[in-house]
């Protein structure tokens, strides 16, 4: 097992913050949107730098996701903020139909997914994130695993054209990946090497399937983990080619384990290589108050619940 | 089971009977008839924000301005003004029953729920921690007593209270729906909808306040998106608009007597109510920055201090 | 090949529309709302018999959902009404929250589901309402096939306590199952007992899988038909069981691809039985404009898309 | 390629002489200047409601009654009003840009597209079949020039006009976003949002227009769900609002023309114009039945009977 170390924990939504100071110092098209949740989304310096190219929209997530589409007929390159529930499902008829039909060049930045954002509980705690944005057709899905990688899929998606649903979360959690890397949208990045499971994971989940790869290391398991950051368009070619070696595979995600990347992974693999596959996700539940951790051990998303999911599908894989 | 009854058990000629004399009372400017005194009802909403910071306090999170400046207003709604029961039935048939819109100041609504007798307020402690039936937003998936809808997503209660309203009227329940929505949250565009939709069909028996704090999370509201004049935009919609001071007791106890007594005539009820965000904390007041943060232990006595307990700490 | 015939062509939304007229006649407590479109979903009956228990809201399906999750607290049994997509997209939160999270008793009921809404286009001919609704904790997800299901579906969620999706849809179709057919929610029909491919399908596509089995017949294959009418819950039994003996499976679904039936099966097949499965879906795009027939040809939702996906599925499980 | 230019190119001193021009041709209630004079503009009204019920009746499907009544105020628009290019740019920099919120009356915004000069007017035909650019409601997906955002789904267009206005500003782009919403689509909160977003931020090279005919779906707005004073209504949210009859050209010209001298002062402009669903139709005029059902042969007949053909059929 590959060693991944870090030596100090940040939320992601701070990678995106700084991501987004960057694409702006970069490219003066660059806009940023916000529905009265500026500090939530880090966004400040951003402000600071660029105030003519802020847009503060009030509580009105609809208007926003309008008003961004508008701006980007003008050539504005717009990025809008607010919490991933007001972000997806609140607006989902207006981005289906104002961006993503539309084609338009929106950049859709949500922060505090999942049952990671703690005690605000369940109405803002949303899992369905994912499967909402992936059915959009056209949609960039991306939900990226630490500060770093957050920092780079903002640049990254500012120079790529078309719609793209950036997702990320509240807590700090390790930094483990490269501070220079450049994000390939769509391209799996490989975590580790294996032989005898797939974990693919995302977000969160990519930390805790190391820690899982780590301990089933131990156990004499050599898993092979792949991080998928884009969740739409699926790096297809890279799961296949690594179920055909190992021949099981769990998927990790912090979201419903209906309509998510974990169905998209059974989906391709039940037309291509059906295999078995074991869900780390939330069980069809809807989340509650308690700090990140509790809540994560309470749904079943622990590094824990990926090593048993690996020996559970092991066995089934007669491994 | 404990019963609050602010006046006659509400059947509709006593209703109406009594309606004018609320009006006389609001006019003699001397709301009568109150089980508690204006000075009572003042040391029970001292006790709620005893309850708002320390239960913040005890979680480090949720959300200590809105519900201090609210503290008041639930006080003299479910010790004064409704008429209902604290034996929960989930359909509040015959009862006065209330929305909170805004859910964020759930701090203020469990206080009041606990301290007027739904549940122990021990249970107070819990508040947003694992596995509590005090959510971080009011749900009703824990079943708590007194919650009947989730809310946290802003903007949707006002529709819900209509619906309850009209059910009301189709089960011939002369009773009355109260609904709380924050002024940032007005901004949300369902509120509209709903604002439209209530008037036209004559939902006179919903009586709907706003936290008219002026700050919403980035800022003044009028910084972030100003609301302008309330009472012209909802007046352009039809409503029958009141004005109160939701920080005064008297007139806060006044004004919901004067609405309910406009109840029964034809258009919704609007109480654009004027509070101080962080009321009764001094260090917190008027800034939006205790919209949604919670205080230190020193900043915990400092503001106990400010307080007296009256009906003893949970 | 079992033998179905038909005598008629009505559209389910019109058996929507009776099933309405008669849970009303049955319980005083079912009321109706509408989004301005009471022609289109058929309500016309109803608000004649009962026009005190109709609330017209106009143009405003948010405030439709909140007002119905209101009426469920005295209550009422709201059915409400409108296109597919307004009732789902237009209003995710709305429902996720007054509904599904505070689990009132509301039926959402939406006319013009799919690509056989035709003419108007893309806007309107939603592909992802059965996932949108699928990953609601709490959330009951029909899709009915003709008109007598759908009129008995709506008698029977009447008569179920909880919040439902009922999706149906507005071109005629053939009327073939039974006219006093009792509704069992959640339970798999049978439509033909077959041996060499399961076809799992719901809502319009559940006839042309009929078609497709005449045509496979004559081909020499003998397709097991399960429509699946109640997408969530999934009757798992009845797939896995029929999957055990067939050994592959096509799904049949006016939906897109990603996020639907499609994905259900394949993720129940993932983690009990992996097994070779075919998807005749939108393959991701958006529709268009053009009559139910040519879209439904044009998008591959066709009885012939049907027939190759089992001839293929069957030579990827070496049959 | 051709260009409409209404007056002068539009730069900013120029475009402050020709506002207070404008003003005052308002006044003298004569709008001078002009390309087309007022019998012609009626002209090609007329041709783009043969249009509409042409297209309409070729595909059995469709929305004639908002078309027509709105086919006064389009022709006013792209032939007049606008200063535009039909050599199509996406961004539109430079020039006046339109947008369709309420999209089912596609009919009359693809007629007055291809009359002006966007695409030829042959492929009006192609409405709403298989594989056409011409969609049931208006998209950017299949790139018809003219088109810059995909509507039909209500309520969505004021936002995307206001964005669009924005980015002409920070453009430094002194030309003018106009968007036309039905009357019951005003009943969707989300335009509520925009309509208190815009005069806070100054979007003041906005000009929407209501299509005010009183009737949706269902029936006349007004017993479906009133909307009341809307003048009221817009001016508590801080609009200036101009009221005008969509359906006299002359007023219709004036009124655009007006409502353009007012951009620039600090304020949206809500142009609130008055029409009859149907207009030009006689049994097709005043009702909500012809919102969005096609006429048969003998229906087409008698429509076109009423309707001088001036550009030719396509
Ligand atoms: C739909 C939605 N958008 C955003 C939020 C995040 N949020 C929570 S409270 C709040 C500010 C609300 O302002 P106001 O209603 O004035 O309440 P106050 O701050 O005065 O308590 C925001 C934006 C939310 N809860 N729901
Ligand atoms: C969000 C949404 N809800 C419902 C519809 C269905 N619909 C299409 S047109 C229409 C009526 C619109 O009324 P109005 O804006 O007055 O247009 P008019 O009928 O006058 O042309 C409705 C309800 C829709 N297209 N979008
Ligand atoms: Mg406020
Ligand atoms: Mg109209």
């Amino acid at each position: 097992m590959k060693k991944y170390t870090y030596t100090e924990k940040k939320d992601t939504r701070s990678g995106f913050g700084a991501g987004l100071l960057e694409a702006g110092q970069k490219n003066p098209e660059v806009v940023a949107l916000c529905a009265d949740l500026v500090g939530s989304l880090k966004m400040d310096a951003f402000i600071k730098e660029f105030p003519e190219r802020f847009f503060q929209i009030g509580i009105a997530e609809a208007n926003m996701i309008g008003i961004a589409a508008g701006l980007t007929i003008g050539g504005k390159i717009p990025f809008t903020g607010t919490f991933a529930n007001f972000s997806t499902g609140r607006v989902y008829d207006q981005i289906r139909q104002s961006v993503a039909y539309s084609n338009k060049n929106v950049k859709i930045c949500a922060s505090h997914a999942g049952l990671t954002l703690g005690e605000d509980g369940a109405t803002h705690q949303i899992l369905e994130d994912i499967g909402l944005m992936k059915m959009l057709p056209g949609m960039t899905v991306i939900n990226t695993c630490d500060y770093n990688q957050t920092k780079a899929a903002t640049i990254a998606i500012a120079e790529f054209e078309g719609p793209v649903y950036l997702r990320f979360g509240r807590p700090v959690i390790p930094v483990f990946t490269d501070p220079d890397q450049k994000f390939e949208i769509g391209k799996a990045w490989m975590v580790n090497e294996g032989t005898d499971v797939t974990i693919v994971a995302t977000g969160h989940m990519v930390w805790k399937a190391i820690e899982a790869g780590e301990q089933l290391a131990e156990l004499g398991i050599d898993a092979e983990i792949i991080n998928i950051h884009t969740i739409k368009p699926l790096d297809e070619a890279a799961i296949l080619k690594s179920v055909k070696k190992t021949g099981c595979v769990v998927t990790c995600e912090e979201h419903n384990k209906f309509g998510g990347l974990g169905e998209s992974v059974a989906r391709l693999l039940s037309t291509e290589l059906p295999s078995p596959q074991e869900f780390v996700a939330v069980n069809d539940s809807f989340g509650e108050s308690g700090t990140p951790d509790q809540l994560m051990t309470k749904y079943g998303l622990d590094t824990i619940n990926i090593v048993e999911a690996v020996q559970k599908v092991m066995k089934r894989a007669n491994k | 089971m404990v019963v609050f009854q602010a006046f006659l058990p509400n059947f509709s000629l006593t209703c109406y009977v009594q309606s004018i004399f609320n009006y006389i009372c609001h006019i003699n400017q001397q709301p009568q008839l109150m089980k508690h005194t204006i000075n009572e009802l003042e040391d029970i909403a001292s006790q709620v924000r005893r309850d708002i910071v320390r239960m913040v306090h005890g979680c480090q999170s949720g959300h200590p301005g809105g519900s201090l400046g609210c503290a008041d207003f639930m006080t003299a709604l479910y010790f004064d003004v409704m008429n209902h029961t604290t034996d929960f039935k989930m359909d509040g048939i015959g009862e006065d029953i209330f929305f909170l819109s805004n859910g964020h100041i759930s701090p203020v609504f469990y206080s009041a729920l606990a301290r007027s007798g739904y549940f122990e307020v021990s249970e107070l402690a819990t508040f947003r921690k694992l596995n509590s039936r005090l959510q971080g937003h009011p749900t009703t998936h824990e079943h708590l007593p007194g919650i009947r809808i989730a809310s946290g997503s802003l903007g949707q209660g006002m529709s819900v209270a209509i619906g309850a309203a009209q059910a009301k009227k189709l089960n011939k329940d002369h009773s009355t729906v109260y609904v709380l929505l924050g002024d940032g949250e007005l901004q949300e565009g369902q509120n509209w909808e709903a604002i439209m939709y209530a008037p036209f069909n004559k939902v006179d028996n919903l009586i709907a306040t706003i936290d008219y704090n002026g700050q919403q999370i980035d800022g003044p509201t009028e910084k972030v998106l100003s609301l302008e004049s309330l009472q012209a935009k909802f007046e352009a919609f039809g409503w029958h608009v009141i004005t109160s001071n939701g920080n005064d007791m008297t007139d806060i106890v006044k004004a919901l007597h004067y609405a309910k007594s406009l109840t029964g005539k034809g258009k919704p009820i609007l109480n654009l109510m004027s509070t101080i965000m962080g009321n009764g904390v001094d260090f917190m007041m008027g800034s939006h920055k205790w919209h949604g943060i919670a205080p230190n232990d020193e900043q915990l006595a400092a503001s106990l201090a400010q307080l007296p307990s009256t009906l003893k700490d949970y």
